[in-house]
């Protein structure tokens, strides 16, 4: 993002903050910022989120279609990325304006979700060879205060936990083609399994250190910032017991920004990223399976933009 | 004549309406905080985020010296209809569609007053089901106000159709999308109900001239009645903000 | 897009009669035999540590202000470097200059036929990689407000085409007198399991993007350092890996990367001294035609003097 | 060859390229042109040869020197040759050609302010009497405030017009200094206004065409008395 | 290394609103004629149709003898002559800086509106042009007055006094303008043991107590006085601040070095500054200071 304009005393308030561990607003090098998650509020879509991380704003729509497996992987279904920045959340962004963060962003998640690994698309597969599911992601970009990878990252993860993809009651081939039939009943469906799902992690290198959830004046700070992808945990998605413990790899790491880093840094920053990527997956998947028990309970309202 | 379905034999619209009836209205001002004004409307189905930007200096090039310059943009988020979109935007119809809004609005923000200045009006339209236009030019104006743009009045939007009951012509009003679908006319208007200004007509298919002014009147009753709960919102929100060392009164 | 309507364009997408043939979908057991034998040998003969040889020279392209040849075996890069150049539509003063990088397949590249006009996903992704990978290299506020051209042409593509990519716009650059911090090298490794392919070929890239069923590293890291001022310019990372596996691969990267520095700069030696050497060549010759001018007008002035 | 490039080597001093440290960064050492700084050293950024120049007592210039023209652009303070293309009553636009002794590969777009003309008298300056479109002009680049154009001033005696041709006048037929404010065509004779710079003449057009000095002039004057 | 994540669900978003419903203003919007009668003159947010004033804004009626404003809840800056300032410069210009103020349009800075260093008139040459950029650069923050406003709305600013001038390390908050409390003084010491700037364009600026406005003074000075590090104990206090008014500000009231004040001494409850991040405690906060500000109003 075109960076906010500052003059050089804030920033070095800033870089002195960021030596001292003590950023701006109280935080630690380590802290994020509040965020508020919900699930299930577009009609239109399989699955959609909204999050909203101090004053960035996103919402996160899953639609399925069904499509051929490409010849080469037939027994895997496949996702697609789409960012679109919203002019709402800056006049830069106006008409093409967004286009080159849009892409950037969604060719990280498209690096991150590749691994089977991080994502298994063979959940996707219909009939090998012949059809399978084909999800696509829109992430709208609402607000911008900061740190817009890491929270698109948490929002698609809760998305796709809460897609549903409706079972196929049938398969019936005549001659080459295929013929599906989809269950009809709307609770006639399938999650997906997505605790392996990896969340970005942004290590914005602040004079010689690095922080986590950079605000908008901190990035601007910065000429360099360290992306990780790191998979996480499905045992905190799920009430098994017994389930292997995997995860925490890394899905994607890149580099942003128009500066260098040296070698010792970037092994401190992927190491810091680890630590953060997990305690996210964590409260990620505590809040999600707090609101889905919720959900259970009483008729689910949404909330949205309202209230 | 399309339509006859359109209503039961009770009377009932396709998703249990009477043909006076509008959808359920919901909204709130003041969404976010990096606009100067925001607001979010739902009308049944149909969502609608709207921003509202300046007046902030406008570029040399664009730059008008006696009255503001106002930027529309229309957007439909890629998941807002039933079928994927590929594009947000840029497309002739939400070229179309902004072009539009900005007619509309145009009537009524009082433009002499910022000479040099730019207002950027942006619209997303999260979920599209029938109406779209009305919910994003209801929506603009609901930001604008949050904004504090001086506007003459309350630019609403509503449509109209024409159903047949018994024989008899039967104007709807805020048509959906299944309505929309089925074909029959859809007769959109933009005004401004408290001065009965219009500022923008827009027609699809073919409306015999005699009951032009029935489906027309009935659309105007829809603004009038979508401008009473826009109303109502913006006084509300107007209290919610109220805390009582404002010295506001100064008489 | 620009398409030919006129005549019949065939099908947006089609598949290689190689699919039908048997023998095209390998398991990954066989492709992985295939790439490494019991030996640790590779297919190509090679140690799991060894590059491919590196042949690199400069002034390629006679228009451009400096261009590079490099070649690792198959893969074949040409670049050229243009002088800065004003900024199309941009209206804000920046202090630094922007530098602009295209990277472009030949159609007949890879076995894949590529779209000769439209920049495809994967040609956008090494475009931006290339640029961000430049950037810390080059003194960019030598040129406010101007940007540098760097265009990348991948006559074949045989694998780490980024790396190359890489090290030919360095070369180029020099060569094109473009001031610069350092000279940039870069190196790519594949990993499969424990196993590390230093400079991977095609094939060997593919295998390390295939998901294996057992939860083992898997991915691609390609990593660009300046190495005297030993600073990482790049880093990226795809697949799935864990800590101690990045560690590693970074440090052998490292390695890789200084090994090449000697290279790049007998390079830019040579190409210094037949700078030299063509100026000279240009000084005599122009020192020659001066004299014989100087003879003339000696000749003319005693003939004017005569009448 | 080996020997030869040894040979080669020693007639050029000391090769450098890109991030090549070249010496201590102090009070006696100083960065120049195709170098920089960092922690204490100087560092090469071009490919090139290494040229150290004794400025002051003690203070020594460290630079690179580039067989190629250096792909920088016009900074602050360099004397750049521009060729006018348009002048109006404010302003003289112009296509920077070259800086310092290097040409430029592609031109880059100036701008000569009324006052930025002349060191005296900035007030009554008419660019139509000092510029006419098509005119060679030596001139000094100011500090960048826009982007896309470089501010350029002639406001010193040894800037100006160095190479223009009366109107009428044949193609590469330029006029002759007669004085700092006027120009003539030796062929046509025609006198026309110009901004003229003192320019000391160093190669073979000025042989072709020479600048005489008044003083000369005079003494030929009286020879032919 | 404590990692500190907190994700809320939107069923546990809370209402930012601390208002006591009881005693409402009356308010206004567009279209709605606000009187009949002709004697009035029409002021800001307000407009004529016929013989009826309406008005063109949402919000409450302000009237000052004859002349009728509608007030909004929140617009754009308008400046007034003498109004206290927080700007960024945003261009540099011949003989001048383009501001940005939160107004409508650019403010302007002249040079000859600015004390230079070396203090006397000068003739103001081109060399001084060229060191504009010395003095003040794009990005940089400054604390300035309103000189005049100009035809099309536009406002001059100028800065000279000691008070005013370029301001170095500390923190901006940008709040509506509307929130900002109209009093004589803008710049406060706050108890606290640092001070505030509060700009009547809603920028807001923290900085330490001992760092006043960098204006006179040579450079080396200057600089020395800029590069010094923030002390920890400010810099918590700071925070404190800034967290305190992004709640007073999030509750939307209204803003002054009283209210600000109270909000700090009520914030002091949470020990640690990032706990005032949460709605919760930005409500209880802000909920607090209303509470004491009742208390105080009614004394």
């Amino acid at each position: 993002m075109a960076g906010l304009l500052l003059s050089q005393s804030e920033k070095l308030f800033i870089v002195h903050g960021v030596q001292d561990d003590y950023r701006s607003d109280g935080r630690s090098n380590l802290d994020y910022r509040p965020m508020e998650l919900e699930t299930d509020l577009v009609d239109t879509a399989t699955g959609s989120a909204r999050l909203r991380l101090a004053n960035t704003d996103l919402l996160v729509a899953v639609k399925t279609e069904i499509d051929v497996p490409s010849p080469d992987k037939p027994d895997l279904g496949k996702i697609e990325f789409n960012v679109d920045c919203s002019a709402n959340a800056t006049p830069q962004f106006e008409g093409r304006g967004g286009d080159q963060l849009a892409v950037g962003i969604a060719n990280l998640m498209q690096a991150a979700y590749q691994s089977s690994q991080a994502f298994n698309l063979k959940q996707l597969c219909i009939f090998e060879g012949k059809q399978c599911w084909k999800l696509f992601v829109d992430i709208l970009i609402l607000e911008c205060g900061g740190n817009l990878c890491d929270a698109v990252s948490l929002a698609v993860k809760a998305a796709l936990f809460n897609t549903r993809i409706p079972c196929v009651k049938a398969i019936l081939m005549d001659g080459g083609d295929v013929d599906l039939q989809l269950s009809d009943d709307p609770f006639d469906n399938k999650l997906l399994d997505v605790g392996t799902a990896p969340l970005l992690v942004t290590l914005c290198k602040i004079g010689d250190k690095c922080v986590v959830d950079p605000s908008a004046e901190e990035e601007s700070c910065s000429v360099v910032s360290l992306i990780v992808g790191i998979t996480g945990t499905p045992s905190c998605y799920s009430d098994q017991e017994n389930l292997a413990e995997v995860g925490g790899k890394f899905s994607t790491i890149d580099m942003n920004g128009p500066g260098s880093v040296a070698p010792k840094t970037l092994k401190d920053a992927i190491n810091q990223g680890i630590v953060a990527a997990k305690l996210l997956d964590k409260a990620l998947a505590k809040a999600l399976i707090n609101e889905r028990k919720e959900n259970i309970r009483t008729k689910k309202s949404s909330y949205g933009f309202l209230k | 004549m399309p339509g006859p379905d359109l209503l039961s034999s009770q009377g009932l619209r396709l998703d249990g309406r009477r043909p006076n009836e509008l959808r359920r209205i919901q909204c709130k001002l003041g969404v976010f905080t990096q606009p100067d004004g925001s607001a979010y409307l739902e009308q049944g189905n149909t969502k609608v985020l709207a921003a509202v930007y300046g007046p902030h200096q406008a570029a040399k090039s664009k730059s008008l010296q006696d009255s503001v310059v106002v930027n529309c943009q229309y957007s439909m988020a890629t998941f807002s209809t039933g079928e994927r979109k590929n594009r947000p935007r840029g497309d002739r119809k939400s070229q179309e569609m902004s072009m539009h809004l900005r007619q509309a609005l145009m009537a009524a923000i009082k433009t002499e007053l910022y000479p040099r200045s730019q207002i950027d009006i942006y619209v997303e339209v999260l979920q599209a089901d029938g109406g779209a236009y009305c919910t994003s030019v209801n929506a603009a104006t609901l930001a604008l106000i949050d904004a504090g743009i001086p506007i003459k009045a309350y630019v609403i939007a509503c449509t109209a159709s024409l159903a047949w009951k018994d024989g008899e012509p039967e104007p709807l009003v805020d048509v959906s999308h299944v309505e929309e679908a089925a074909g029959g006319v859809v007769l959109t208007v933009a005004s401004m109900p408290s001065t009965g200004a219009i500022g923008l007509i827009e027609m699809s298919h073919r409306l015999h001239m005699d009951y032009f002014d029935t489906v027309l009147s009935r659309a105007m009753q829809g603004c009038k009645d979508i401008e009473v709960i826009l109303d109502k919102v913006v006084r509300e929100h107007l209290a919610e903000g109220w805390t009582k060392s404002d010295d506001a009164i100064t008489i | 897009m620009p398409l030919d309507y006129r005549r019949f364009n065939g099908p947006e997408d089609s598949v290689s009669y190689k699919r039908f043939t048997k023998g095209y979908l390998k398991s990954y057991d066989e492709l992985y035999k295939e790439s490494l034998d019991d030996k640790g040998v590779r297919k190509d003969g090679r140690a799991l540590s060894e590059a491919r040889s590196l042949f690199a020279r400069t002034d390629m392209v006679s228009q451009a202000k400096g261009s590079s040849y490099v070649e690792l075996r198959k893969t074949k890069v040409v670049c050229s470097v243009f002088d800065p150049r004003e900024i199309p539509h941009q209206n804000e003063f920046s202090q630094l200059g922007q530098i602009f990088c295209e990277v472009k397949f030949a159609p007949f590249s890879c076995p894949r036929r590529r779209r000769p006009h439209v920049p495809d996903a994967e040609e956008k992704a090494l475009s931006v990689a290339l640029r961000k990978a430049l950037e810390p290299t080059v003194c960019r506020h030598m040129f406010p407000n101007y940007q540098v051209d760097v265009f990348i042409y991948i006559l074949e593509n045989d694998g780490s085409c980024l790396s190359a990519a890489i090290n030919a716009a360095g070369l180029a650059l020099a060569d094109a007198a473009v001031p610069m911090y350092d000279v940039i090298t870069s190196c790519t490794v594949a990993i499969v399991g424990e196993k590390m392919f230093v400079d991977p070929t095609e094939a060997e890239e593919n295998l390390a993007t295939i998901s294996p069923s057992t939860p083992i590293n898997h991915g691609i890291i390609t990593l660009s350092m300046l190495s005297e001022l030993k600073q990482i310019s790049d880093f990226t990372q795809v697949g799935s890996m864990d800590v101690e596996c990045v560690v590693k691969a970074m440090d052998i990267l490292d390695k890789e990367c200084a090994r090449l520095v000697p290279l790049m700069q007998k390079v830019l030696v040579a190409n210094v001294l037949k700078c030299f050497e063509t100026r000279k060549r240009l000084e005599e010759e122009a020192n020659e035609k001066e004299q014989l001018l100087n003879a003339k007008m000696d000749e003319w002035k005693k003939l004017l003097k005569f009448t | 060859m080996a020997a030869l490039n040894k040979e080669k080597l020693k007639e050029m001093g000391k090769l450098c390229i890109p991030g090549m440290r070249l010496s201590i960064s102090n009070k006696e050492n100083i960065a120049g042109p195709g170098t920089y700084e960092l922690r204490g050293y100087i560092y090469a950024t071009l490919c090139g040869t290494l040229k150290i120049e004794q400025t002051e007592s003690e203070v020594r210039t460290v630079s690179v020197e580039s067989p190629r023209t250096p792909s920088v652009l016009p900074k602050t303070g360099d004397v750049v040759t521009a060729k006018v293309t348009v002048v109006n009553p404010r302003m003289v636009q112009c296509s920077i050609l070259c800086v310092g002794s290097s040409v430029l590969v592609r031109p880059y777009r100036g701008i000569l302010k009324k006052e930025d003309i002349k060191a005296t008298e900035k007030d009554r300056v008419d660019p139509y009497k000092c510029f006419r479109p098509g005119d060679v002009i030596l001139a000094r680049v100011l500090p960048m405030t826009e982007i896309h154009w470089y501010h350029i001033s002639t406001a010193e005696n040894e800037l100006g017009v160095v190479i223009a041709t009366a109107e009428g006048s044949p193609q590469g037929v330029s006029m002759v200094p007669i004085s700092w404010s006027e120009m003539q065509c030796p062929k046509t004779l025609v006198k026309e206004p110009r901004k003229v710079a003192r320019v000391i003449p160093e190669n073979i057009n000025h042989a072709l065409f020479p600048i005489r000095d008044n003083s000369t002039k005079e003494l030929e004057i009286e020879a032919d008395k | 290394m404590t990692s500190h994540v907190k994700i809320r669900l939107a069923s546990e978003r809370v209402n930012h609103s601390v208002t006591t419903n009881n005693d409402l203003p009356r308010f206004y919007t567009p279209g709605e004629v606000v009187t009949g009668m002709e004697d009035f003159m029409r002021g800001h947010g307000t407009y004529a149709v016929d013989d009826s004033l309406k008005a063109a804004v949402a919000g409450v009626m302000q009237k000052v003898n004859k002349l009728i404003c509608i007030r909004p809840r929140k617009n754009r800056y308008v400046g007034e002559i003498g109004d206290v300032i927080v700007g960024r410069v945003l261009e540099v210009q011949q003989r001048r800086w383009k501001v940005d103020t939160n107004s409508r349009l650019d403010s302007v800075l002249q040079l000859s509106a600015v004390n230079l260093p070396g203090g006397e008139l000068r003739r103001r040459s081109a060399e001084d042009e060229q060191m504009m950029r010395k003095h003040l650069q794009e990005g940089d923050l400054i604390s300035a007055e309103v000189q005049s406003v100009f035809s099309d709305g536009s406002l001059s600013l100028h800065t000279r006094s000691l008070k005013y001038g370029k301001l170095g390390q500390g923190i901006l908050i940008k709040v509506f303008p509307s929130y900002i409390k109209r009093r004589k003084n803008h710049f406060h010491h706050l108890p606290c043991g640092i001070s505030v700037i509060i700009g009547n364009n809603g920028y807001i600026w923290i900085t330490p107590a001992g760092q006043t406005n960098v204006v006179e003074g040579d450079d080396d000075e200057m600089a020395a006085v800029e590069l010094q590090t923030v002390s920890r104990s400010d810099r918590d206090t700071m925070a404190r601040v800034r967290n305190c008014i992004m709640a007073l500000a999030a509750s939307k009231m209204m803003l002054d070095d009283t209210s600000i004040m109270f909000a700090y001494e009520e914030s002091l409850k949470y020990d640690d500054v990032k706990d005032l991040l949460d709605p919760e405690a930005m409500l209880d906060v802000a909920f607090l200071t209303q509470h004491r500000i009742n208390y105080v109003v009614e004394e």
